[in-house]
Formats: structure tokens, C-alpha cells, sequence
């Protein structure tokens, strides 16, 4: 039986330990690509579980199988729901990946900082990259700079993955994002493919042949191999490590910075990140 | 769990698909009648059974764990059952060192034929853990509740 | 300062645990660690260290968070309450009081753990004095007096007396409870006995360690050390160290399925097991070396970097003692000590 | 010592050998580490003397995958395990040169009876022991490990070349202490082991340090396996790994009492192996894993007229 509501008398501002989770439904879950799926979470009584900010993370459990932390892909600006892409790649992935509408899951979170929306990005032209299942951390991102478009300055977004099918949110990119004036949409896949008549190559070639000024800061996210040679070329470029933000992910237990497996250098990838800037990652140790 | 009169102990019975498990089918078909309490876990062969799934039933709340193979000598897959045997033989003497009732463990060899002997042996195996009442020292308090 | 004779312990004991749960060293099958007061138990106060410390008490090796069951296919969650009968932990050493301090770092800061704070607010902790230190004993090296340990009651074992010395309010409080057990003494004694425990002190082979190397600022500059490929290779990336260590806090979270509900518990977990950074797509730590390394440059320098230069370690010595490669926290030290970078 | 050290130099200095596996010198003169030495200069802090009981077969695994030889020192129980690893394939012989060195067995620093020992010298028979409190003196032999005192042999099973003698250290029944537990009640027994592993607090040392445990992964680390690993969470836990550690080391295992000698909470881990060694030895004849490279194990063989399970049962 679950007790009555109140106020954690140690912990106060919380209901309760912040490693216990509440219960959530899943209203919807979308397939993404052959193996991403997204998955709509509500509260039983309907709304959100809880607050967030755009890069922020939540602990995703399934009872006996695990838990693990996950971005928020969905916006805070949406109001009803909030939604999680994940991809199948391991024990827990593979779990969530076989349930359907209607089950429950249980949920803690918000964990982690966020991207500085309202302070730092305020006010600049943006450019977001991302690999693959990388874009789920922006598109929270994404969507609160376009619900709040005026904000901020142009808007681009430089998104590839090895096929066309893997191309996550590919409708919301279509159908909204490139439709919004002063955003442009920059899609690529790895390979040629039969009915894809848009840029063929890797993120990092694009990015260099788009040739952006430095007039934007820069949001990164993907595998560590595409981040590398991002970031040469955004250098290249001209950028300063100061204008590239990234996130970064550990092995995750507590979310609150105290079991001590995403400890890297002075940082807790889980309280102190996710969302770091490239001159703060180039002062942790190179273990992530 | 309190132990009354009525008190009936869980019993896992791990049965080799081709002799043991066909026995109980034939125990079943011929309505000789063994105690419902018997939770039979059918396996490909003896062999297949390695120690931790014998602690594994003890510790989610087995009161006593019993193993059923082909005869010495008939196993489908030739020798499997020998090497069973020897290790069910340390493993047993193991948990006598350890201090658990030796009632709680057994292996019987079962054929497809012998319908009767199984469940006679059902029938006595229940009868003997009944006895020594519920596991304690092989089970994990968590399971408990 | 009050003292009862050390013969009338046990009465002492008694008339705690009569009013709350009292947790001591306890001896059993020749090793003796905390443990639940009981008439039966073998209490052990002679020995030093116990080979887990006091942690156990406030973060247990395991505890669990909350069960969760599924009826018709929705979850309930069975929270586990929170700690809320006092208790008191006697007989902890100087190293393991001020463990709970850095400990308390890690637990206390935002946003608190709960459980921890309610075993922190329940405990009374009642420290002894070391008579006796061990040659891998350096608390002294992190400033602290083990002739005269922190705690809310400080007690001295001098010959057959007991030495029993109130310092807060919960420790005054303890002392009311006990007070007809307890007779008033002077200082003298324990004043000599202090002198005497800090002659010793002096004169342990690892007093004079140097920190010198390490703190904030070894975080970027102990880093890239040539020395760690040197030293981890003996490292059987075992557990021991982890969880002798009092000032150790990580831990794993995970399910224990009871075939009716699903436990999910926390447990000690420890930096030097290949699993603990292990994800769906790949380890960040892939060498024993790099693990052995975070362990040491966790304790030295991260954690100092983060609590205005404390240190996660309170040289208690333990691991000196117990690692079964002979490796510890002492080599790693001179090693850097002697070498520079 | 000296003569182990002219060799180790004169092995790498021609070049049959890349590195040394050895032990060296700790903090005290009863911590030696075992460590790898790389070059002559390194040597000079190489010791072999009655604290250097860790036995390197274990290290010879990851050495094997090492380029050029590693000269190795085993003791004759290690060369057991030794033998042990090269049968199941998880050593190169081909990768090393053994030395095999004399024993006269090690001690056990707990043994020693001192608070705050400052140093031991080994003089001859007697262990002079210096500490914070005093001085004193102990037999060699009364600070002996357990399995010194039961020991194999001083025979070694594999090597290149020996150096130094052994000496004789058996002086207790092997089997005494299992048999003074099968003499034991149910309820005795289940009292003894109950307290001796509710120590446990599962760093995983004895499994670790074992030669026997080299499977690659353990099954307690596997995530589908349902097990806590590392916690120590009911009474339970406890039985349940030693007694299926020691079985899966059965037949394998060569009773070099590394177990009993990690443990931190001082628990007679070898009581389980030996308990399975004695069994197999009366069950199925006598047995000495490590001893021959070509024997059969006993779990992986059988005989017809095999005693059957809980035979001897009262």
C-alpha cells in the first residue's frame, strides 16, 4: 500500500527519497525507426509526472529487469505528456521495447542540469547536430526554442543517421520544424538509398560543406566518434569551445550524485551534467 | 509459513524429459495419484540440472528439491545421467556438511514404464519433508513474504 | 568526566539496549565487527578495529528502498519507512567518527538521503579512544586525535576503567539515561592516558605521511601519472578495500525479485569491479588500472576538489591491513610522494 | 633470495625472457607485493622469503597474453594450479619460463600474535617479531598458513629449472578439521557454518585470487542471473555462493588455500573445497588436481557402478 503524500520530513521539498519512483503510464508508443521507439508517459491521473527543463534526464525502471536514465525527448512547453525515444540495445531497452500501450512503468526524475535556454542561448542563432538517437536529448531543445521562437535567432538543425530509416522524428521534422520560417532542416544519411533524394555523407562532412559562420552557438550530441570530428570542424570553423555545448553519459544508478559511477574528475555526469560545454568537458579526465 | 496439521511442504521435482517426465505422464494417465504439492520442472536431461537450480528452488521457497533421470545406463543421451549422479552426490554430501536435512534432497531414477514407482516416490518424498517441516535453512527470508 | 569500571560493562550495555537498540563491536567465529547488542553477544571492546567499520550502522550493505507489486497489471510501491527509534552506537574508534563526517558530505548534501538522515538523527554515537594503535593506523596524517575522538559521548579505556565524557546534547542525554551506573571522576587519568596514546601515535611508521601531492589540485595534475600503469598491476580487482573502508559510499540499486513482489534494494558496490561503470554500449573505465586510479584519485583529489579539501579518507587503515595484494592507499601515497608526477 | 635474483637478471639480460613475475619487497618486511619487474634495476627490490605466499599462477593468465616469456616463480603448490590452468587452456606454457622455487612454507602475519608489528625477521626457525608494544618471539612454525601445514608435496609439477630447497611442513591431517565437522550434528553444523559465513561480506577476494576462478565471466557477475553479487542481503546469499563457488572448483581446484588466505573476516573457505576433495577421493579414488596434466577430473568422468546420490546417508 502506498502511504499518504506528505512532505519528507529529511529531506524537505521532496515527497519522498529521491530514489523512489512514481508510477507512470504509457498512453502511446510510436516506432521510430526499426529500432527506436518513443513512448508517451503519463501520470495514472492523467498530466505529467513532474517538471522539467530541456536536456534533463529521469530513471526509467522496470521492475525486475532494471532501471536506467534515459533523456527527456518532449518539451516542457508540452503540457500534457512527456515522452522518451530509446533505443534497443540492451536488457532493460529490449524489456521496455516489448510493452505496450496502457502498461506501467515507474519513473523518478528530473535528474541533471539542463541546456541554458533561458540564459546563455537567449537571444543567439542556434545550431544543432546530431547523430542517430542523439537527437532525442535536443529535440526537447528543439521544440522549447521553437515554442518560444521568438527568443531566439535562426535556427539550424543538421541531423543524420545511417539510413533513412533510421531518422528519428522524421515526421515532427518534416511536417513542423522545416515548415517554421528562419529554421532550416539539414538531413543526411550515411549511405545512398533508393527514394532519398537529400545529402548523402557523414554528420561531420556536412557539416563542414554547410560552412557556418560563427555567429551561432552550437549544440552537439551523437556517438563519441561523430562528436570528435564535429567538433575539429566546428574548430575549424571557427568556433570557440565556449559556444559548443554537449551532453554527456555515464553508467547511471542514484541520478543524485552520490553512488558514484558516473564520477568523472570533480563531476557527476548525473547532477553536475548531462549538458556540459566543450571547454568544461576539456577539463574532465579522459574516461567518458 | 506456520506449520499446522494441514501444513503442506512445496516440492520441486526436476524430470528428464524422456524417462522421468514420461513416468509422471503415465502415473497421471493411469490415476495413481501423487500430492498436488509436487511442482514438476521438466528437463532435457538429469545432466542438465547443476547445483545452483537445486539451491535456486530451495532459496524461492522449496521445502524439499527432488531429481528424476533415466536409469544408470538408459539415458537418451547415453551417459548424461552418470554425470549427474556424481554430482548430485557431492552436492548432496555438501549440503549434509552444511547442516540441511538430508530428507530434503533426493535423486530417483524413473522410467517411462515405471508410473507407479514415481508416484510411490512422490508419495514417500512428500511424506519425508512433511516431517522435517518447513526449509529454514536453505531459504531466503525475502521469498518469505 | 564520569567512569565506571569495565567489569560493570555489561550492565552498561544492559540498560541501553533495555531503552533502544544498542549497536557495539561483537565477536563472532574470531572476528569481531558491529553488531545488535544481545544478552549472548561476545562484545569485544579490546580489539581495535573491527574489520567492517561503523558504517554499516547508518549505510547499511544493503538495505531495501521499496517493494513493488503488481496487481492487475498496475503497480503499487511499498515504500520502506524510515528509520524512527533512537539507537546507540558504542565502542567507535576516532577514524570511523570522523568517517561519518565525510560521509555525511556525500549524504547530507543536496538533495538529502533520507534514509540516512533519519539513522543520522536516531544515532547516538558513544566513540572510544585507541589505547592501542596499529602500525597502519595514520589517522593523525587527516588531523584526527584518536586519544580524543569526536562523537556525542568520548570514552577511555584506562586499565580496569571505563572514562565516560558527555560532549552534545544527544550524549548528555545517553549520559542522564545511564547516570546511575556512571560515578563522578577527575581528569587525571585520562589526561595521562592521552599523552600517552599520543607518544604512541608519534612514533607509527605512517604519522608523517605527506599530503602534500594531493588535494584539489592533484585532480588534473595526478591524472596522467606514469605511476598508476606501476602500481595497480598486483590489483585482484576485488571488493576488500571498498567495503572495509569506512569513507567508501558508492552503491549499486537493484531488484530482487521474491516471485510475489519485486524488492528494489541498494547495496555497497565498488569502484574496483569492471561491472560498476559497465553500460548497454560499452565501460568508460576499461582497465583495472583506470579503476584502480579513480578509487585513489576519488578519494585524494575529486573529493576535496568538491568539500573544501577534505579528504575521503580518515587513514584508519583497513585497507593497509586487508588487501590481500598488499596494495593500499599508503603506497599509493609515497609513491607519489617520492616520485613527484 | 640472491641466487633468484642472479638468474631473474641473467634470464633478461639474454633476452629468454621479457619480464619477471615475482614478488617485492612492501612497506614492512611482512607485505611483500607481488609485482612484474620489467629490467636488472627494477630487481633490486625482489624478495622471496616465508610472507611471499601469494601464489602467481593466477597472474600467469593475463602474462600469457603478453609478448616475449614471463619468468615465473612457483612454489610447489603453486605449480599446481599451474598445471591446473595449462589443462583447462587458460595458460600459455609456451609464454613462460618457471622457476620452480623451494618452499619451507609461509607464514600468516594474523598468526603472529602482535599488535602494531613494526617488523619480523626470520632467523632460522624463530620469527622475531619488534611492534609498538614490545618485543617477542614465535616458532616458525606456530605462524605457519594453514595449508602449510597440510601440505601436497614439495615436489613441483611443472618447471624449467628449480632453485633452493624445500623443506618439510606437514604436520597436521588434511582431513582432520572436515572430518571433525562430519563428526558434528545437523544443527552443529548448520550452527558452525552459519557463523563462520554470516561474515561474508561478499568483496569477492576468495573468488578473485583463485586460479580456479578464471572463467572470464563469473556467473555471480552475470545481469541475467539473479543473484546479488556483491551483498551481503540474507544468510542466504552467502551459502549459496560458497557452496556453488566450491563446486564449480571441484575437481579443479588443487587446495592452495588462497581463499582462506585473502579473506578479510578470516573464514576457512578451504573447508568447502576439501570437503568435495575428500569426498571425490573416497567416492571415486584418489584425486590431485594439478598434479598430471592428462588425468581426467573426476566431475567430467564416471563409472558405472558409481555410488548413488546420498548413498551414505544415515
Amino acid at each position: 500500500m502506498s502511504e499518504p503524500m506528505h512532505e519528507c520530513k529529511y529531506n524537505p521539498g521532496f515527497m519522498r527519497d529521491t530514489l523512489i519512483p512514481q508510477v507512470g503510464i504509457i498512453t502511446d508508443i510510436r516506432t521510430e525507426t526499426p529500432d527506436v521507439k518513443t513512448f508517451r508517459v503519463e501520470a495514472p491521473s492523467g498530466g505529467k509526472l513532474f517538471e522539467h527543463m530541456p536536456g534533463q534526464c529521469a530513471m526509467v525502471c522496470a521492475p525486475g529487469v532494471g532501471e536506467a536514465m534515459f533523456s527527456i525527448t518532449s518539451s516542457p512547453t508540452n503540457k500534457l505528456y512527456q515522452e522518451f525515444s530509446i533505443k534497443r540495445c540492451g536488457v532493460l531497452t529490449e524489456h521496455l521495447h516489448s510493452l505496450k500501450a496502457g502498461d506501467e512503468i515507474l519513473v523518478r526524475g528530473p535528474y541533471g542540469n539542463n541546456f541554458p535556454v533561458e540564459t546563455e542561448l537567449k537571444g543567439k542563432n542556434l545550431l544543432f547536430i546530431a547523430g542517430g538517437i542523439a537527437l532525442a536529448p535536443l529535440r526537447s531543445v528543439i521544440n522549447y526554442c521553437l515554442d518560444n521562437r521568438e527568443n531566439y535567432g535562426d535556427i539550424d538543425i543538421v541531423y543524420g543517421s545511417r539510413s533513412a530509416d533510421d531518422l528519428v522524428q522524421r515526421k515532427e521534422i518534416e511536417e513542423v520544424w522545416s515548415k517554421i520560417p528562419g529554421v532550416n532542416v539539414h538531413l543526411t544519411i550515411d549511405r545512398e538509398q533508393e527514394g532519398w533524394d537529400g545529402h548523402v555523407g557523414f554528420v561531420p562532412s556536412y557539416l563542414q560543406e554547410l560552412a557556418f559562420d560563427t555567429n551561432r552557438t552550437a549544440i552537439l550530441c551523437g556517438p563519441p566518434i561523430m562528436i570528435k570530428f564535429c567538433l575539429q570542424g566546428l574548430k575549424e570553423m571557427g568556433f570557440a569551445m565556449e559556444q559548443v555545448y554537449t551532453t554527456l553519459e555515464l553508467r547511471m544508478k542514484c541520478g543524485v550524485g552520490k553512488c558514484g559511477r558516473c564520477n568523472i574528475g570533480t563531476k557527476y555526469v548525473c547532477k553536475d551534467g548531462p549538458v556540459f560545454r566543450f571547454d568544461q568537458v576539456d577539463e574532465l579526465p579522459n574516461e567518458y | 509459513m506456520p506449520v499446522t496439521e494441514n501444513w503442506k511442504p512445496t516440492i520441486v521435482a526436476f524430470c528428464c524429459n524422456w524417462c522421468s517426465y514420461a513416468g509422471a505422464d503415465l502415473a497421471g494417465s493411469s490415476r495413481l495419484a501423487y500430492p498436488a504439492d509436487v511442482k514438476i520442472i521438466k528437463v532435457p536431461c538429469s545432466c542438465r540440472v547443476n547445483p545452483m537450480f537445486i539451491l535456486r528452488a530451495f532459496e524461492k521457497g522449496a521445502d524439499g528439491v527432488i531429481l528424476c533421470g533415466c536409469h544408470p545406463g538408459d539415458c537418451h543421451y547415453s551417459t548424461g545421467n552418470y554425470y549427474a549422479r556424481r554430482r548430485m552426490t557431492l552436492l548432496f554430501s555438501m549440503l549434509d556438511y552444511l547442516g540441511v536435512e538430508d530428507g530434503r534432497t533426493r535423486v530417483e531414477w524413473v522410467s517411462a514404464a515405471e508410473g507407479v514407482k514415481f508416484s510411490e516416490t512422490m508419495n514417500s518424498f512428500v511424506e519425508k519433508v512433511r516431517a522435517l517441516g518447513p526449509n529454514v535453512r536453505l531459504g531466503d527470508l525475502r521469498c518469505k513474504n | 568526566m564520569y567512569k565506571i569500571q569495565k567489569a560493570d560493562l555489561p550492565k552498561l550495555y544492559a540498560s541501553i539496549a533495555a531503552e533502544s537498540d544498542l549497536f557495539l563491536p561483537v565477536k563472532v567465529a574470531d572476528q569481531t565487527n558491529f553488531g545488535l547488542y544481545t544478552e549472548t553477544a561476545d562484545v569485544d571492546i579490546d580489539t581495535l578495529k573491527t574489520v567492517k567499520s561503523a558504517k554499516d550502522i547508518f549505510f547499511p550493505q544493503s538495505e531495501t528502498l521499496y517493494k513493488v507489486r503488481r496487481e492487475n497489471d498496475n503497480f503499487s510501491i511499498d515504500v520502506e519507512q524510515h528509520r524512527t527509534s533512537p539507537f546507540v552506537v558504542f565502542g567507535i574508534r576516532g577514524c570511523d567518527v570522523r568517517a561519518m563526517t565525510v560521509l555525511d558530505k556525500v549524504f547530507l548534501s543536496e538533495p538529502i538521503d533520507s534514509y540516512y538522515a533519519a539513522r543520522r538523527q536516531m544515532g547516538t554515537i558513544v566513540s572510544l579512544a585507541c589505547g592501542r594503535p596499529d602500525t597502519s593506523c595514520f589517522c593523525k596524517v587527516f588531523g584526527i586525535d584518536c586519544a580524543e575522538p569526536e562523537g556525542d559521548v568520548v570514552t577511555w579505556l584506562v586499565g580496569k576503567v571505563l572514562y565516560w565524557q558527555p560532549k552534545t546534547k544527544k550524549g548528555e542525554a545517553l549520559t542522564e539515561k545511564v547516570a546511575s551506573l556512571l560515578e563522578k571522576a577527575d581528569e587525571a587519568m585520562v589526561e595521562s592516558a592521552k599523552n600517552a596514546i599520543r607518544a604512541i601515535v608519534k612514533k607509527l611508521p605512517y604519522a608523517n605521511l605527506s599530503l602534500e601531492k594531493w588535494g584539489a589540485a592533484a585532480a588534473d595534475a595526478n591524472f596522467d601519472s606514469k605511476l598508476w600503469e606501476e602500481m595497480y598491476k598486483p590489483c585482484l580487482a576485488c571488493g576488500t578495500c571498498t567495503f572495509v573502508c569506512p569513507t567508501c559510499q558508492c552503491y549499486d540499486i537493484k531488484d530482487y525479485d521474491t516471485g510475489s513482489s519485486v524488492q528494489r534494494y541498494r547495496c555497497w558496490d565498488s569502484c574496483m569491479y569492471s561491472d560498476f561503470t559497465m553500460m548497454a554500449h560499452g565501460n568508460n573505465r576499461t582497465s583495472q588500472m583506470q579503476r584502480f586510479r579513480q578509487r585513489f584519485m576519488h578519494k585524494l583529489a575529486y573529493f576535496p576538489a568538491n568539500n573544501q579539501g577534505m579528504f575521503s579518507c580518515v587513514g584508519c587503515g583497513r585497507c593497509v591491513d586487508k588487501c590481500p595484494s598488499h596494495l593500499n592507499i599508503v603506497k599509493v601515497i609515497k609513491a607519489f610522494e617520492k616520485e613527484g608526477v | 633470495m640472491q641466487e633468484l635474483i642472479v638468474r631473474a637478471k641473467e634470464l633478461l639480460a639474454s633476452g629468454q625472457v621479457a619480464r619477471v613475475l615475482g614478488w617485492k619487497k612492501g612497506e614492512h618486511s611482512y607485505d611483500p607485493e607481488v609485482a612484474f619487474f620489467n629490467d636488472a634495476e627494477s630487481l633490486q627490490d625482489f624478495v622471496y622469503d616465508g610472507f611471499c605466499g601469494a601464489n602467481l599462477s593466477k597472474y600467469m593468465i593475463e602474462a600469457s597474453k603478453l609478448e616475449g616469456k614471463t619468468l615465473v616463480f612457483l612454489k610447489p603448490c603453486d605449480s599446481y594450479s599451474f598445471v591446473q590452468l595449462m589443462k583447462e587452456h587458460r595458460v600459455d606454457r609456451e609464454k613462460a619460463y618457471i622457476i620452480g622455487v623451494g618452499c619451507w612454507g609461509k607464514l600468516d602475519v594474523r598468526k603472529l600474535g602482535a599488535e602494531g608489528i613494526l617488523d619480523v625477521e626470520i632467523a632460522g626457525d624463530v620469527l622475531k617479531v619488534s611492534s609498538l608494544y614490545g618485543d617477542s618471539e614465535v616458532a616458525y612454525k606456530d605462524a605457519m598458513l594453514e595449508r602449510c601445514h597440510v601440505c601436497k608435496g614439495k615436489e613441483h609439477k611443472v618447471f624449467d629449472e628449480t632453485l633452493l630447497e624445500s623443506a618439510d611442513t606437514v604436520d597436521l591431517d588434511r582431513f582432520a578439521e572436515v572430518e571433525r565437522i562430519e563428526a558434528m550434528s545437523p544443527e552443529e553444523k548448520f550452527a558452525y557454518f552459519q557463523s563462520e559465513l554470516s561474515k561474508c561480506i561478499r568483496c569477492n577476494a576468495c573468488r578473485n585470487v583463485c586460479p580456479a576462478c578464471s572463467c572470464r565471466k563469473c556467473v555471480f557477475d552475470s545481469t541475467a542471473f539473479n543473484s546479488e553479487q556483491k551483498a551481503n542481503t540474507t544468510s542466504f546469499e552467502e551459502k549459496m555462493f560458497h557452496i556453488i563457488r566450491a563446486f564449480h572448483v571441484a575437481g579443479r581446484c588443487t587446495d592452495c588455500g588462497e581463499c582462506s588466505r585473502v579473506c578479510p573476516q578470516g573464514i576457512p573457505l578451504h573447508l568447502f573445497n576439501r570437503k568435495f576433495i575428500k569426498d571425490i577421493n573416497r567416492l571415486y579414488g584418489e584425486y590431485q588436481a594439478g598434479a598430471d596434466l592428462e588425468e581426467k577430473a573426476p566431475l567430467t568422468s564416471f563409472q558405472t557402478d558409481d555410488a548413488e546420490p546420498g548413498a551414505d546417508r544415515r
